[in-house]
């Protein structure tokens, strides 16, 4: 069992509630055609998204990717404007510009992800870059899928991360499926964490679906970077147990996969171990659950009276403004 | 040969998988590579039930390295493949775009060794796709010498498009519009055809204006026609179907017939491959032009998300009846 | 502050140099990474000295990965640093070319975070660097919205353009020419100055033709200008300076003067930024056309190396020349 | 002591001359200025080059790099191609489009070399795979500079390699710098073969100042690739004994790493191994030296007495031409 204090597991139990509940919310509207785009979820992988993001300091940096909801809520993205967001309304971070789960905020301390996959890990080794030139104890985590991992992105971003001893922190969510390509088809090993070795990373394995031991291990490696002892590579297993996205039935994952990993749902077990360690009974959970479900509906009530953008905001922020002096 | 042996209405999208099955049937080196292609048959289920007829080799599951398996393919076009390569969307073609431009562009030039190469690169907006799923990346390429770029409008160009740039002895970015994969059908010969690279078509001849255009824009251009021909206007409807190569021969004889010149892309202006139409035009037709020459582009800024931004982004059928209303004043 | 108390005679290279020392003891958040810049100084001795000076961290090596430590330029600006990154030659911007165009040209669009970030890119040909060492790389980039592309001609423009790049709070590609690097020099001034950004110049002013161009062919257009002086054509050059965004209006303005133009570039023609140049003026111009817009640039090939490949391949002071006088006759 | 014939040995030395000579005759002439773009020669590190190249047979390709003189050589490039390259000449394997060992020529199986390092990596494993859904027993080989495994396309190819089972060995030639950066600054590891675990593909290292050891190494792993059994990496420790290129002093190496490394010279270390195994004496390496010299003039007299191409010809052969019937 793991020790983590009483009030702290409850957070990350309220944490894994709402990124479930919010995510199964915003599939329920694109059910009901009213998010134009597409939903990926991380449905059953909520923990380590919780979990990492939950072991940072304010004024760290998260660069995330598209399954991870739960950084985003931890690091203060409202529900209300991840709703807006997904709607497409003027309320949302990215003010309609962007959709879904590309958005970024500096001051929570969020890049924004963008499609194109491992391309937030260079990113997010400039960062910690740009603490260690400044001599900032600040630490930046970032997250890439196992498919994600197979980019050239990766690859040169781990070599410089290791190079230059940077405070970062690379979470990989290995949900054994990139889309419809097995693990096996998208890299010769078993463990993704073997990839570390190729730079003189230091590699761990968890089990993704158990907020705690991700919760402690990503503290541990925070830790590590934030003493300037340079970046950590861990690997978080797990399971897609949705589609890709919520128009894909997944019928290419074999069914007894599926039912394997339902039993060992990332909330589930949490439950279990807040029982366990007697920090929560049924009753308290429930509580929790209702103050999620108020939440959430506050949140779609707000996304949806909120206005969408003009067409003409269309035209606004391609370039940042300067400062008078330089523009002549 | 598996071709069908009667008329049959095929939807664009459909063309393209036909176009395919043909050619791997017609052509043991051709073959096809990318993200999620195999058992799952594509994004777009353009190759669905492909792995199936012709196996794994053939219909190959890639890793997610855009940049490894264009080298990939590029490797194999050279030891005599026809690799077809699938974009699950345009958009990630930035990530290859150092092997397109360096090593499939330059090798014919440089040590004469060819390299027969589609990349299929589903493209375009009007699918509420966002910054990342909305991408016409064709200008880049359209400033590469060495490629080749095809984009067709409708369901027969797709298909004979699609089999010529097979057939093809260079590297043929093949841009095939999502907007278009369900909206365009038509009934296509039931005999091996191709549409050659590099000759456009006048989709509607007309003789006031002269709009040259291509992709997703040929249907709206058209159905913009229509209501002009009631004021009075009659729009001639150039379809590019080839990027690079232009076919300047006919936009340049288009233009010299009607003297006025609308050019429309679905691309953000600035550097759009509409300016070197323009371009095109101010030089070698300079003596016949009655007017100044339009472009209408979408503006210069990413595909926004929302559907009232991205509806304010994309060229609409106003835009060219202004256009034309103005260019009939002079 | 380290500027220099007197006036001095400085190389194009060396003003390149200057700016960045300026700026670097200017701002503290300011600095460089690339290949080879540190104890070594850049293939191009461009920082040389510099490590010594401000550390390693603030001039920094990075291995052999230009899309990560571009990636790494994009993290520390958003950050608030200024990084300017070396390419060591502007050719292997396309490794680059994704996180350039989806992560830092798109980021302030989407979500509104600035990207300060500068990409020196040593670019042209005229050294017989081949297919590899002589890439324009500009074409790509006008395409892509959310950057600013600044090409000097000068010594003068160089330092000024570079420091107003680095105090722009844009990702701005700073293109400097290999072959201006040691044949410009001229006397700066001693107190700190910028050019900024987006404003054209007029390098010599004429009444008979607009000749717009930038980079190495604004010398040769000069040349050009001389010679065609004696046979009574007054050439107008207008040295773009900024490429992306265009200073549209002193174009137009130039051309609506002499009512002729010719568009000039070293990069090759097809969807170049003269096509883009001849398009606004076709469009916005067309009343004050006297005569067709002449494009002059490289064919459409990669940049061969032999010398007399090379020298074919490149534009030259007779191509000017011949265009001029075409369009002095109309 | 390695087991090689006599025969194959004194090739092998030959090739280790030629590559040698024909170098130093090609820096002989850029130092008259008759070379207009730049000179990156394999001195000290010949051995790599012609060992993995003699190790391969006819119909095999390869994917070289930079300093692979001594692969072109063996492939079949005679010098008499090689000095007419350097020199811009319409009688190059370029026609003059190209410079330096920017040259290919698929009937001797040679993929040309893009400047741009590691992107001859991916397209490597795709001759590979052609040969794999065909089912030829046709291997490639390529080679890779230490710098050049830091590229995200060293990354993806060696991984799809791997996950394909694809007949190619990867060669890297570790001269522990990267122009000017040593390789401290290029990774984290102490050895570019651990790069090789991230892949599960199986590594090497090998002394690549002996020639014998590469080939030897060589046609082991190329004819596991041929037997279907995957990709091989070989890690060949070297160094570069000059400059990055002809025009750098390389000052920033220290010069003690140079006399150590002078001492280890391949082609030194040949001849005492030659001696030792009694294959040759000194009158008969001598004898190899004077062919050389002679084939060697004769390249040159042959290249500069090739005519330059017409400028016009630089407008030639964007383009592969096409049979009737594509063209409409
Ligand atoms: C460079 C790039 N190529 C292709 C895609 C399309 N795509 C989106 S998600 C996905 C699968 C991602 O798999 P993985 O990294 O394992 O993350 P997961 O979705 O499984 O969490 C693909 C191929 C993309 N986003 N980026
Ligand atoms: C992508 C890319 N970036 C930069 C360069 C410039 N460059 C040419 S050689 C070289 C060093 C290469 O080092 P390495 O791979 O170790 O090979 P070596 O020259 O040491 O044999 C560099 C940086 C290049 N050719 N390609
Ligand atoms: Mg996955
Ligand atoms: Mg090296």
């Amino acid at each position: 069992m793991v020790d983590i204090p009483r009030s702290e597991f409850l957070q990350l139990y309220y944490y894994l509630l709402l990124t479930r509940t919010l995510e199964e919310r915003i599939t329920a509207l694109y059910r009901q055609g009213k998010i134009v785009g597409g939903v990926y979820t991380s449905y059953g992988m909520e923990a380590i998204s919780v979990g990492y993001a939950y072991a940072l300091q304010t004024d760290d940096i998260i660069a995330p990717f598209h399954r991870d909801m739960g950084a985003y809520l931890v690091r203060g993205i409202t529900p209300g404007e991840m709703v807006a967001q997904y709607l497409g309304k003027r309320t949302g971070p990215t003010k309609g510009k962007d959709g879904n789960v590309h958005l970024g905020d500096l001051k929570r301390g969020i890049f924004a992800f963008v499609s194109h996959l491992a391309d937030n890990l260079p990113v997010a080794t400039g960062a910690a870059l740009a603490f260690k030139i400044r001599g900032e104890s600040r630490v930046v985590a970032t997250n890439v899928g196992d498919g994600g991992t197979s980019r050239g992105d990766f690859h040169e971003a781990l070599n410089q991360a290791s190079v230059w001893k940077l405070p970062v922190v690379f979470f990989c969510c290995n949900n054994q499926y990139a889309y419809s390509t097995p693990l096996e088809n998208q890299m010769a090993i078993a463990d993704v964490v073997d990839r570390a070795k190729a730079y003189a990373i230091p590699g761990e394995i968890v089990d993704g679906n158990d907020v705690a031991q991700v919760y402690v291990t990503a503290q541990r490696a925070i830790q590590r970077a934030r003493n300037g002892e340079g970046p950590t590579f861990i690997e978080c297993k797990t399971m897609r147990v949705h589609g890709h996205s919520e128009h894909d039935s997944a019928k290419y994952v074999p069914r007894e996969l599926l039912e394997e990993w339902k039993e060992k749902d990332p909330i589930l077990k949490a439950e279990r171990m807040l029982k366990e360690l007697k920090y929560a009974d049924e009753g308290a959970l429930h509580l929790v659950q209702e103050r999620v479900d108020k939440e959430i509906q506050k949140a779609v009530d707000f996304a949806e009276k909120s206005p969408m953008p003009e067409g003409s905001e269309a035209l606004e922020g391609v370039y940042a403004e300067n400062p008078v002096e330089v523009q002549a | 040969m598996t071709l069908a042996t009667t008329q049959h209405e095929v939807t664009y999208l459909e063309a393209i998988s036909e176009a395919l099955d043909e050619e791997m049937t017609r052509d043991e080196q051709v073959f096809l590579l990318g993200e999620d292609i195999g058992p799952y048959g594509g994004a777009f289920r353009v190759t669905a039930g492909f792995q199936k007829k012709y196996g794994a080799w053939r219909v190959l599951d890639t890793p997610l390295s855009e940049s490894g398996f264009v080298g990939a393919a590029i490797g194999a076009a050279m030891m005599g493949m026809r690799p077809v390569v699938e974009m699950q969307f345009a958009d990630f073609i930035s990530c290859a775009f150092d092997q397109i431009t360096e090593m499939a562009a330059k090798n014919h030039y440089r040590w004469g060794a060819a390299v027969p190469l589609v990349i299929r690169a589903p493209y375009g907006g009007g699918v509420h796709g966002g910054p990342f799923h909305s991408a016409c990346p064709e200008a880049w390429f359209f400033h590469t010498p060495g490629l080749k770029i095809v984009a067709p409008s409708t369901a027969y160009d797709a298909k004979g498009l699609l089999k010529a740039s097979i057939r093809d002895n260079n590297p043929v970015i093949y841009l095939e519009h999502k907007f278009l994969y369900r909206r365009m059908k038509e009934v296509l010969p039931s005999e091996d055809y191709i549409v050659p690279i590099g000759k456009a078509e006048v989709k509607r001849v007309g003789s006031d204006i002269s709009l040259i255009t291509y992709g997703a824009m040929v249907p709206l251009a058209l159905e913009a026609a229509e209501l002009l021909e009631k004021e009075g206007i009659d729009l001639e409807v150039v379809d590019l179907r080839t990027l690079l190569p232009l076919d300047t021969e006919m936009i340049l004889e288009s233009v010299r017939k009607t003297s006025k010149a609308i050019v429309l892309h679905e691309d953000t202006k600035t550097g759009g491959i509409g300016a070197e139409i323009s371009a095109l035009l101010a030089e070698y037709c300079f003596g016949s032009l009655d007017g100044p020459i339009i472009r209408i582009a979408a503006p210069d800024t990413p595909v926004p998300y929302s559907p009232p931004l991205e509806e304010f982004f994309l060229p609409k059928v106003d835009d060219v009846l202004t256009a034309a209303r103005q260019l009939a004043a002079y």
